[in-house]
């Protein structure tokens, strides 16, 4: 059962449950988690067979979930948290961003902090206010930090063990309108490194960015560009701090052309790193500016409006145009 | 005949007008009380809940017989007959309302719903303790005492339609907007009520939180603010035994009334299946804090019957034996034994009342499905009070893009 | 006294003292705020003046602080709330992000949210950590919330004005090491409208623009490379959120070259966000790439590193003669 | 002659061996008896602190005279002369290496120095009731726990002069880095516990904080979960009266250790200028961590005697009969007229301690005056243990940049 096609939220499932397995270090905690296994049931299961001390259900208190797993992360565990949704890790920001991003440090490396926060995150899925948030910026910002957001169920299943291996933190972003989606999950086989973007469909006239949820929205844009004639390269970065600019930078060598999608707000997004630097690493070949395409400057809207707020195949189609018309 | 929940305001206010008349000092013995016994639990040292439940207020057991209360009585001393019936038809209602909605889930005409059922006698019993310029800061689970305080049922919906975030103007019924991030809106009644307190006004507030909220920093900031300002706020939690799939062990491993007591101020638990010692509790804890007194925690002991919102699925979690014990407590069931046994009723009275149910579950349906999705450009309003450049040039954009559909259609 | 020389921390003082004195609804809240008048005395004498339910000493909880802000807004007050530190904002986050951002927009324009959340901020006075952060980033990402930082006693005063008056949220960031810098503050002319950026000095060749603590370094930066026969632009921005791209892009156009320089660190911070956008705006007049000066992508350092962790007079000369070498 | 910390490490093993013989169970009945007085106040409804203050555990009078406790007597029972005259070195040490800190500040060594002048018998007790292998999460003012871990003092001081975050491993000594936000740590401690729990160990956790920090929403999540899990921690509470300039009534309305009781753990008060009283308190609340009765609250009422801090001026909000009146329950003075009247010195002693002291503060500006500034590429170490790709170019662009002007120096 080397190689078996999965649902992500699946892959997810099982990555936990070999980690749990093969280092009894590891622990698995938040709301819900134990006997429900997860909203999502991503930790399905995990509780009956790992036991309650091992996979934890907690009281309602998201910073107090981060605090408790870096004292546990001080006695030698490795702790995956899970956030219930994107919109409920702000309690949580003040232990994440002072005192797990930057206890090695403060340390001078005596202290390591291996602990994995889950998030699910992005919209599409019609659910209300707080359930839909990208706020992925707000963690790479933040030195000390590790962001990762997987596409697809192999990486999410390789990406959380890497991260679950790694000495840092790691935020691991779930793109929870992707978890029902299947693919081919080989447990034997480590696809490469947790930082390196991937190159999902090669191409020449543009190149289009992307990661977590809008991986697979660009590729039928690819596939849809290809229609009409023109040739989209697609990377998917996978990882958001730090980021694979080696990567991009060869593909917009190539191309000459970028454009960005993300779920997020542009002002500030990851559109703007991105756009900044691979224009000043690739100042003379880029024959248009990188073009952005994210969430706009309000707060995620309620259902009924999230496709008009969210990046789809018009918008980015629309930005390829716009790019390829320079 | 209305079946909007306006119809039911008058008791409140009149009912309430009593209540400010009886006395407001007797909270200081009973804390005493209550918190006394805690005190030899929370010694005990142990992680785990034991099965006795420590005392709790109650004015009708679940057989509908009234008990006496020598604290509580005074505070439903005067209630009429009217009254009573008022209290039985707004949980009737709210609990039609409720099962009109978890329909309309079903039928996909909203995205979710978080139902109340079971918990209705602890919103019907505070809300109606409540006078029209107190202030009230729900859940998402409030819709009880939303319709107490005369919101439209059908401007609940909008946010689990997917139409908008908060369908009503708070100030229209002082009942702020659903806060769906735990345990945040204490903060706020907090703050409302200090200002209350700045304006030397004699209103209070209340603001509603669950047993799994009781964990959250904020709510402990709250408990602090509100002792240090003595501000007049009632923190009304709803311990209806569950946090999704969490039992209130895993929140607490003492009552959680208790916890009012190490901030200090009192705390007491009330049957929250039992509308008439909601009534009475609330009506105290709110004129204490109108005379100064400060605040209050109550918790009301009750019990979530349903899943924790339509996404839910509580066979996972718990077994229907626990639901079967507590079914025989209902809150709606308790009150109909008594007014029966009263003689309070007739038959006219519960046939009126069923008519009016189903026409607002008519009413309901219709409105829900008449609601119109929000216009596109909904997005970029009220992002901003002043405007924003950003903004602005966002729409803009939007706006062109939008266009240039309408220019490829009209080709 | 319509024009009076004072420092900087004192026009903020004289700023809060007239909206004390002039709306009854203000109030000023915070850590110390009160009797000891702020550990910076920027609120000083302001509780004796204006009584203790006024300005209001509270609880050490920076989410209660800016929580019942948000209820005594909701009641019509317009309180100005102070963070201690930079670092100390974390635990009010939630509120800030959650809560104070989006209250308006939730409730469909029927609420309004008039606080002012004042945070020292910035590096170079030798503090301990998390006494020297600049977290700008993270709230001009979050919309609903509008981000400002005054660079001079003028500013200080008209700007809290400007914020007080304002019906959103504003998150007021006070350059901490320019607090006892003096300079003329006429408290009867408004000098212009809250978000809109300054030049505060002429030049041809490059655009400096800057914010805060540092328009004081790009103003030296630009008399030094006078010196060597280089005009530099400086543009004071005033405004993270909104940020005034019109007056960039102005004097982009003009001069064809633009360093960006901030304290926060430069991945993800607002250094990213101008160049993606002016290079979006201004790809055929720029010579070169925009540049980024700012902090490293490490946790502030203690005090005898934050010389070199802090843009410079010569990390600014750098970044400028790297850009006119294009 | 020794002067550092170590040396001083033997009495506090002994004497943690003797106590962890005596009987633990006792606590139970004395949160009882200490909570059921709070009550009282609690449900008074008053803001106002009231001037008398509830009653403390207190083993020495502030005159030095030795008064039974029924109740901690035990924990003390079994303490050696030697013992005792450990504790006072411990004492006059610390207070002589703040002294000495607070001096370089003022040279301008430092950047900084929180001072613990008035804290010492709070800190000596409570550390030195610590085993070996417990885990201590101080605030940033407990360098008298520093002394009893072991911990170099000159290592205290390298955060204070800017040349690091934290100078010492935490592990060394199992004495975590001082942390500078308010009350984080308590959570650490206690997912820390939940840790030692987990491995079936019988250490237990110490965490300290101040009267300020009791109004964070992580001091009360830490109380919640460490009562839900049963987690063996220790909250130490340093009531030192002041919050920087706000007296503790800005933070609560009640005496802090009640806090605990409401979330199902005992709270105790101990005299915390009574270097006794603190061993014995937190001997006992260790025990009960290590035998699994859970956390317990400790609240050492003391006095803050110097400023917040070096940057602090203290006469801006407190006057000097405070100060005045608390001189008076010097912990040191106390100990030493106990030590004098019970003939358990001599001259000689206090000769000597006085060299050792002397030592002590001349090492100390040594170390402070040889401690070299950290190399610039220090920025860049330890961001990440991994390494992160973004460090790793800045690294090399800041190498690149410092070698540009070696080359112009090089001209
Ligand atoms: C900060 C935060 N964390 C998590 C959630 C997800 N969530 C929604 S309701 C809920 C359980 C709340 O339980 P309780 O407070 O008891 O209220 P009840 O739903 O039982 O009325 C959780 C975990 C949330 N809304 N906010
Ligand atoms: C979250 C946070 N807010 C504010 C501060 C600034 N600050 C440092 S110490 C202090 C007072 C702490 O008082 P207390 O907890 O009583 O401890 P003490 O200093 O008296 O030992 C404050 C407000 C901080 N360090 N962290
Ligand atoms: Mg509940
Ligand atoms: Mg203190």
């Amino acid at each position: 059962m080397a190689a078996e096609k999965m649902a992500l939220a699946k892959a997810i499932n099982e990555s936990l449950r070999r980690a749990l397995d093969s280092d009894p270090k590891v622990l698995v905690m938040g709301e819900d988690v134990g006997k429900l296994g997860g909203v999502f049931r991503v930790t399905d299961g995990l509780q009956k067979d790992f036991g309650d001390s091992r996979v934890i259900d907690t009281p309602l208190a998201e910073s107090g979930i981060v605090g408790t797993a870096i004292g546990l992360a001080l006695r030698g565990y490795r702790p995956v948290v899970e956030i219930q949704f994107d919109g409920f890790v702000f309690p949580a920001y003040d232990q994440i961003v002072t005192q797990l991003a930057k206890m090695h440090a403060r340390s001078l490396g005596k202290v390591k902090m291996p602990v994995v926060v889950r998030i699910p995150y992005g919209g599409g899925i019609g659910a209300v206010e707080h359930h839909s948030e990208s706020p992925e910026s707000l963690f790479a910002h933040v030195a000390g930090l590790k962001v990762v957001s997987p596409s697809n169920a192999s990486d999410a299943y390789w990406m959380m063990q890497q991260a679950i291996q790694s000495d840092d933190p790691v935020i691991y972003f779930e793109p929870k309108r992707r978890y029902w989606d299947k693919g081919e999950v080989n447990t034997e086989a480590i696809p490469g490194p947790l930082h390196k973007a991937r190159v999902v469909r090669e191409g020449t006239d543009l190149t289009l960015v992307a990661y977590g949820p809008m991986v697979k929205l660009c590729q039928e844009a690819a596939d849809a560009a290809a229609e009409e004639g023109k040739s989209l390269e697609v990377l998917d970065l996978r990882s958001v701090s730090p980021m694979d600019f080696d990567s991009i930078q060869a593909s917009v060598e190539k191309t000459r052309r970028l454009v960005v999608v993300h779920e997020a707000p542009v002002f500030f997004g990851s559109g703007a790193e991105i756009a900044a630097r691979i224009t000043e690493r690739c100042f003379y070949h880029l024959e248009a500016p990188v073009l952005r395409v994210g969430g706009y400057h309000a707060p995620y809207p309620p259902a009924r409006l999230e496709d008009e707020y969210l990046p789809g195949l018009d918008r980015v189609l629309d930005a390829v145009d716009r790019a390829l018309a320079y | 005949m209305t079946v909007d929940s306006s119809a039911a305001s008058e008791p409140r206010r009149s009912a309430a007008g009593k209540a400010g008349t009886t006395g407001s000092k007797t909270g200081t013995k009973r804390t005493t009380r209550t918190t006394s016994r805690s005190t030899t639990r929370a010694a005990t040292g142990s992680g785990t809940r034991t099965s006795t439940d420590p005392e709790l207020v109650q004015l009708l057991t679940p057989e509908g017989k009234r008990v006496k209360n020598a604290e509580y009585d005074a505070y439903v001393a005067g209630i009429t007959p009217e009254e009573l019936r008022g209290l039985y038809r707004d949980m009737v209602l709210t609990r039609r309302f409720d099962a009109e909605a978890t329909a309309l889930q079903r039928q996909g005409e909203l995205g979710l719903w978080a139902s109340l059922l079971g918990q209705e006698a602890a919103q019907i019993g505070s809300g109606r303790a409540t006078r029209e310029d107190d202030y009230v800061f729900p859940t998402y689970r409030e819709h009880g005492v939303a319709w107490c305080r005369g919101v439209d049922p059908t401007n609940l919906l909008g946010m689990f339609r997917g139409v908008n975030h908060g369908g009503w103007d708070p100030n229209s019924n002082n009942f702020h907007l659903y806060t769906i991030v735990i345990g945040s809106q204490t903060l706020h009644a907090t703050g409302y009520a200090m200002g209350v307190a700045k304006d030397g006004a004699d209103s209070a507030v209340i603001a509603y939180f669950g047993d799994g909220a009781s964990s959250q920093g904020d709510v402990a900031e709250s408990f602090t603010f509100s002792a240090v300002y003595n501000a007049p706020v009632v923190f009304f939690c709803q311990n209806n035994q569950w946090a999704i799939s969490e039992p209130t062990e895993k929140q607490t491993r003492v009552p959680l009334y208790q916890r009012a007591q190490g901030f200090g101020f009192p705390g007491v638990r009330v049957d929250g299946n039992d509308v008439l010692a909601c009534l009475a509790v609330t009506r105290w804890a709110l004129e204490r804090a109108r005379s100064g007194e400060g605040p209050t925690l109550v918790e009301a002991f009750t019990y979530r019957m349903g899943a924790h919102t339509t996404s839910d699925d509580p066979t996972r979690y718990r077994g229907d034996e626990e639901r079967l014990a507590w079914e025989a407590k209902d809150p709606i069931l308790r009150l109909r034994r008594y007014l029966e046994a009263s003689n309070h009723t007739d038959d006219g009275f519960f046939a009126e009342l069923e008519a009016e149910s189903e026409a607002l579950g008519k009413r309901v349906r219709e409105a829900v499905r008449a609601m119109p999705d929000p216009d596109k450009f909904a997005i970029f309003e009220n992002v901003y009070a002043d405007g924003h450049a950003l903004v602005d040039e966002e729409r803009a954009q939007f706006a062109a893009y939008q266009a240039s559909f309408a220019d490829v259609e009209g080709v």
